[in-house]
């Protein structure tokens, strides 16, 4: 399958230092570039907010070239705590999607969001709460229309050490699945372009 | 070039780039230090070189070691470098005016950080440029490089070991916390497809050696210690033999040739990219990772109709005169935007001798100049 | 073992191509020391071409552009790092760092530790005259308390640093003391320490008479000499001494052996454990 | 011992070498050396010299050299150059 085309299509995770923010940026980072061939740019936030406190990764996605690396303007952004989403709510674009964890984030700032309690199921359906990164990841998955589950996962395994690749697995089946379940069909049709129609 | 074998590709931070870099071009001696935002680099090399060949790493005990000793493995014939940050870089000056002095061919990575003292170790900034070109003592050539993304890192770090060999100098690499933490896909060259230069090694025998003789291309021949030719190496001014002297005509000799060496090679050693400047009545004049946000301002001010184009400086020093003056025949506005309160803007004025008008913007804050900020510049005309 | 004895010995090793007499003062000690490293390397058959000289700043760093091997006359303090990156490059070199009190225990003290920690395969040649020479006389961390100096005209305060407890402390796998009044002994101990692993370090006593001397009550260089002649004591009768009578006495000879390996050894035996290559020979 | 090799000596000083120190005419058992008018050391009682070795050992400058009366055969260079190492890089 062609990759879709995609012009500057800008992700930020944000949450609290330990959710594996990093991580998952890193890994899906991965998996777009390597994986589906396009050009990203992950960077993240450095310094003692990285150890402990809030955490924030960003991730550029391109077809072409990406010139400016840091996500300026965002088409998705990723809230796992009330902080992050009070923080960086103001910096999505119009008609970006907003995904919140709804367990950390009970005011959100609009009504138009997608949410799960994703430390809730990486403990309660997978046993391991440190696999909520993985379940974001696979939501994701789903909601992205760019994204192609089995090539994101088979990242998933190449980069997790053995030891945690099953649990991890397991996580992300489980947030693709309930992300289709929950969210709908069509979540992510806004950023669907058809063949030959987007202007590149 | 038509392409023989599919390369590598990897989702990579700056700084590992920097190593794959340094590993392609044959480093096989790395000391230092760790301090961030340059850490990864060390880390990386710590796991990598003992893996490698003859590879030596070595964690030093300050960064004034870690560059005596990297002079040291070069004067033994090793493909040498260390990586440091801020306060570090300040602290390697006494030695690379040394390796300056000894011609010690070697390569020392600079990621920049705010500054001045500890200022602000996790976040960027472009406030060593000055420092990098002045910061040794003495009158001294140097040979300044930078990059601006991630592949940029990889390929600027062979160029540098290759031009630490060609000219037997140190080369400073300038990288900002930007460009050093920023992931992206690059693609590793397959062996044959970039050049690898190693020093020369003299090949006559070694009661004719003068380790300091002039050459036409003013670089002597460098044996490693222990190869039969015996002479001296000292940091004080010295003659052909490398012994040291006072006396006028030597010391001139000297100074000249370490100096000439680089300046007459300026067509092989400025290196720059040019965006859209063949036509542009405004050029914006950026290197690191702030060339980046400058390359988007650029387009879209041609979006907005306006001429613009960007001259990316890969060399700061010898800062690229003859690429600006091309520019200077048509340009009318010159923008410069920089992580520090004005030093790569000093060496444009100084080459622009009052023919365009050249704005500045500085931004020490601890944050990158955005898009938004240059195009609004470039906006104004 | 080729019919040459005494001064003709040194003069192979000398560069016939520089001016002698050498720059040092009339009766300065740094001399013999040369002598007697080199009639050390020459009793030890070491080739000339194995040889690196490694030398500080100062009246010894002075030293290393007289003799015919690899000489690096390097910054202030930092020879011993120039000599660990030598060294780790290649193995198969003999690395001797010359440098003077100043050079290794104030501005280099911390290399010095560090490299006696890392017990690198090197040998380091303190020259003690307790006085920055060079630079035209002020104090040095082995400035005894209470001598005068052009920095402590009213007399030095602290204590000389204890180069022998601190290169114990730190992890040197040798050290030992000589002073160039005898001769025999400091090259029987510089023998030693160049054949021997790991970090050795030899702290030759080798008396300043312009800087030193004449501000502390020692009119000629044979005042000092004689000093030496007297205050010295080997280490093992300085043991039996009891307490009031060491004052003013000065131990020489060897103060400890070990022989843990060398760092470079441990590093190319990790390197062999890790890739099954075995170590990197010389480059030549 | 000592006295059996009295007389058996040549004893020379270098004197574009010899800073005048006084270290040799110092402690020299048999006295050779004095420091004469120009500062410089002097060999002086050649023939007492016991060939002790002391004022070779004590020469800051080398300037001293103490060779046995027979003739010394060979004084080619013979210092140990690593054999075949002159070949270059």
């Amino acid at each position: 399958m062609k990759p879709q085309e995609l012009d500057r299509f800008e992700i930020r995770f944000s949450g609290l230092g330990g959710q594996g923010i990093i991580t998952l940026g890193k890994i899906m980072g991965q998996g777009l570039a390597l994986g589906h061939g396009y050009n990203v740019t992950q960077t993240q936030s450095y310094g003692p907010e990285a150890r402990g406190g809030s955490s924030k990764c960003d991730l550029v996605i391109s077809s072409g070239r990406i010139s400016y690396p840091k996500a300026e303007s965002l088409d998705l952004l990723v809230a796992l705590s009330q902080e992050a989403c009070n923080a960086y709510y103001p910096y999505l674009k119009p008609g970006g999607a907003l995904v919140i964890e709804t367990e950390l984030v009970g005011q959100q700032p609009t009504n138009r969001f997608l949410g799960l309690p994703f430390t809730a199921l990486a403990r309660d359906k997978v046993g391991v709460a440190q696999a909520m990164n993985t379940v974001v990841l696979g939501a994701l998955s789903f909601l992205l229309p760019f994204v192609q589950q089995a090539i994101m996962r088979k990242t998933l395994e190449t980069v997790l050490p053995a030891k945690i690749r099953a649990v991890n697995v397991k996580a992300f089946n489980l947030g693709h699945r309930l992300a289709k379940k929950e969210w709908g069909d069509d979540a992510g049709e806004v950023w669907r372009v058809e063949e030959g129609f987007g202007d590149d | 070039m038509p392409r023989r074998k599919k390369r590598k590709e990897i989702f990579a931070l700056g700084n590992e780039a920097v190593v794959e870099g340094a590993l392609l071009a044959g480093c096989s001696f790395y000391g230092g230090y760790p301090i961030t935002p340059s850490s990864e680099i060390m880390e990386i090399m710590a796991a990598r070189l003992p893996m490698t060949g003859d590879g030596v790493f070595m964690q030093m005990e300050d960064e004034i070691a870690s560059m005596g000793a990297i002079v040291g493995a070069s004067l033994a014939g090793r493909k040498v470098m260390t990586a440091t940050s801020g306060p570090g870089f300040s602290l390697m000056q006494e030695n690379l005016g040394y390796a300056i002095m000894a011609e010690a061919p070697l390569v020392l990575v600079n990621v920049m950080r705010g500054g001045p003292s500890t200022g602000l170790p996790t976040s960027p900034a472009q406030a060593d440029v000055q420092q990098a070109r002045w910061g040794t003592h003495g009158d001294h050539p140097i040979i300044v490089l930078s990059a601006s993304d991630v592949q940029e890192c990889l390929d600027m770090t062979i160029t540098a070991f290759n031009m630490a060999e060609k000219y037997r100098t140190p080369v400073i690499l300038l990288l900002d916390e930007v460009t050093a933490h920023t992931r992206e896909k690059i693609e590793v060259p397959n062996e044959g497809e970039f050049e690898v230069f190693s020093r020369t090694v003299p090949s006559m025998p070694p009661e004719w050696y003068k380790p300091y003789e002039e050459t036409v291309r003013g670089v002597p021949p460098m044996p490693p210690l222990g190869a039969g030719y015996r002479f001296h190496v000292t940091g004080l001014t010295h003659d052909r033999n490398g012994f040291p002297t006072q006396r006028p005509e030597e010391i001139v000799e000297l100074l000249e040739r370490i100096h000439r060496k680089i300046d007459q090679f300026f067509y092989d050693i400025q290196l720059v990219d040019e965006v859209q400047t063949t036509d542009a009545d405004v050029v914006v004049i950026a290197y690191g990772s702030v060339a980046r946000s400058a390359e988007l301002a650029v387009h879209q001010a041609r979006l907005n109709g306006v001429r613009a184009g960007l001259l990316k400086l890969k060399t700061l020093f010898p800062y690229p005169r003859r690429h600006t003056e091309k520019i200077l025949g048509h340009a009318r506005t010159l923008v410069v935007p920089e992580m520090n309160m004005g030093q790569m803007s000093r060496e444009v004025k100084r080459v622009n001798m009052g023919r365009a008008s050249v704005r500045t913007i500085n931004r020490v804050d601890g944050q990158i100049v955005t898009p938004s900020e240059i195009l609004k510049v470039i906006m104004q005309g | 073992m080729n019919g040459l004895t005494g001064n003709d010995v040194i003069h192979q090793y000398l560069r016939h191509n520089k001016k002698f007499p050498h720059v040092l003062c009339p009766g300065c000690g740094h001399g013999i020391v040369l002598g007697t490293l080199i009639r050390s390397i020459h009793a030890l058959s070491i080739p000339k071409d194995d040889i690196v000289v490694v030398a500080g700043i100062g009246c010894s760093g002075r030293l290393a552009v007289y003799v015919d091997f690899n000489t690096v006359h390097t910054t202030h303090g930092r020879a011993l790092t120039f000599a660990t990156g030598i060294k780790m490059a290649n193995p198969k070199l003999k690395v001797i760092a010359l440098m003077g009190d100043g050079d290794a225990l104030s501005i280099g003290g911390n290399h010095l530790i560090h490299a006696a920690r890392r017990n690198i395969g090197v040998t380091a040649l303190v020259l003690n005259n307790s006085i920055y020479g060079m630079t035209g006389g002020q104090s040095s961390p082995a400035t005894p308390e209470g001598a005068t100096t052009m920095t402590n005209p009213y007399g030095q305060l602290d204590k000389a640093f204890d180069t022998v407890e601190l290169a114990r402390g730190a992890g040197a796998n040798y050290v030992a003391r000589g002073t160039v009044f005898h001769v025999k002994k400091l090259e029987k101990i510089m023998i030693e320490a160049l054949g021997r692993p790991g970090f050795s370090l030899v702290e030759a006593i080798t008396p300043c008479h312009t800087q030193y001397g004449r501000k502390n009550k020692f009119k000629t260089p044979v005042d000092m000499y004689q000093w030496l002649k007297k205050s010295a004591i080997d280490v093992e009768r300085y043991e039996e001494l009891a307490d009031d009578k060491r004052e003013g006495r000065l131990p020489i000879g060897v103060f400890f052996r070990r022989d843990r390996n060398g760092y470079e050894e441990r590093y190319y035996a990790m390197k062999e454990a890790l890739t099954g290559k075995g170590a990197k020979g010389g480059r030549k | 011992m000592a006295h059996q090799k009295k007389g058996k000596s040549t004893v020379t000083v270098y004197p574009d070498w010899c800073k005048g120190c006084g270290i040799c005419a110092e402690f020299c058992p048999s006295k050779v050396f004095e420091i004469g008018e120009h500062g410089k050391a002097t060999v002086v009682r050649e023939k007492d010299c016991i060939h002790c070795g002391f004022c070779e050992l004590h020469c800051p400058d080398f300037a001293i050299v103490v060779r046995d009366k027979s003739p010394v055969a060979e004084m080619e260079d013979t210092a140990p150059d690593k054999p075949g190492a002159k070949k270059g890089a």
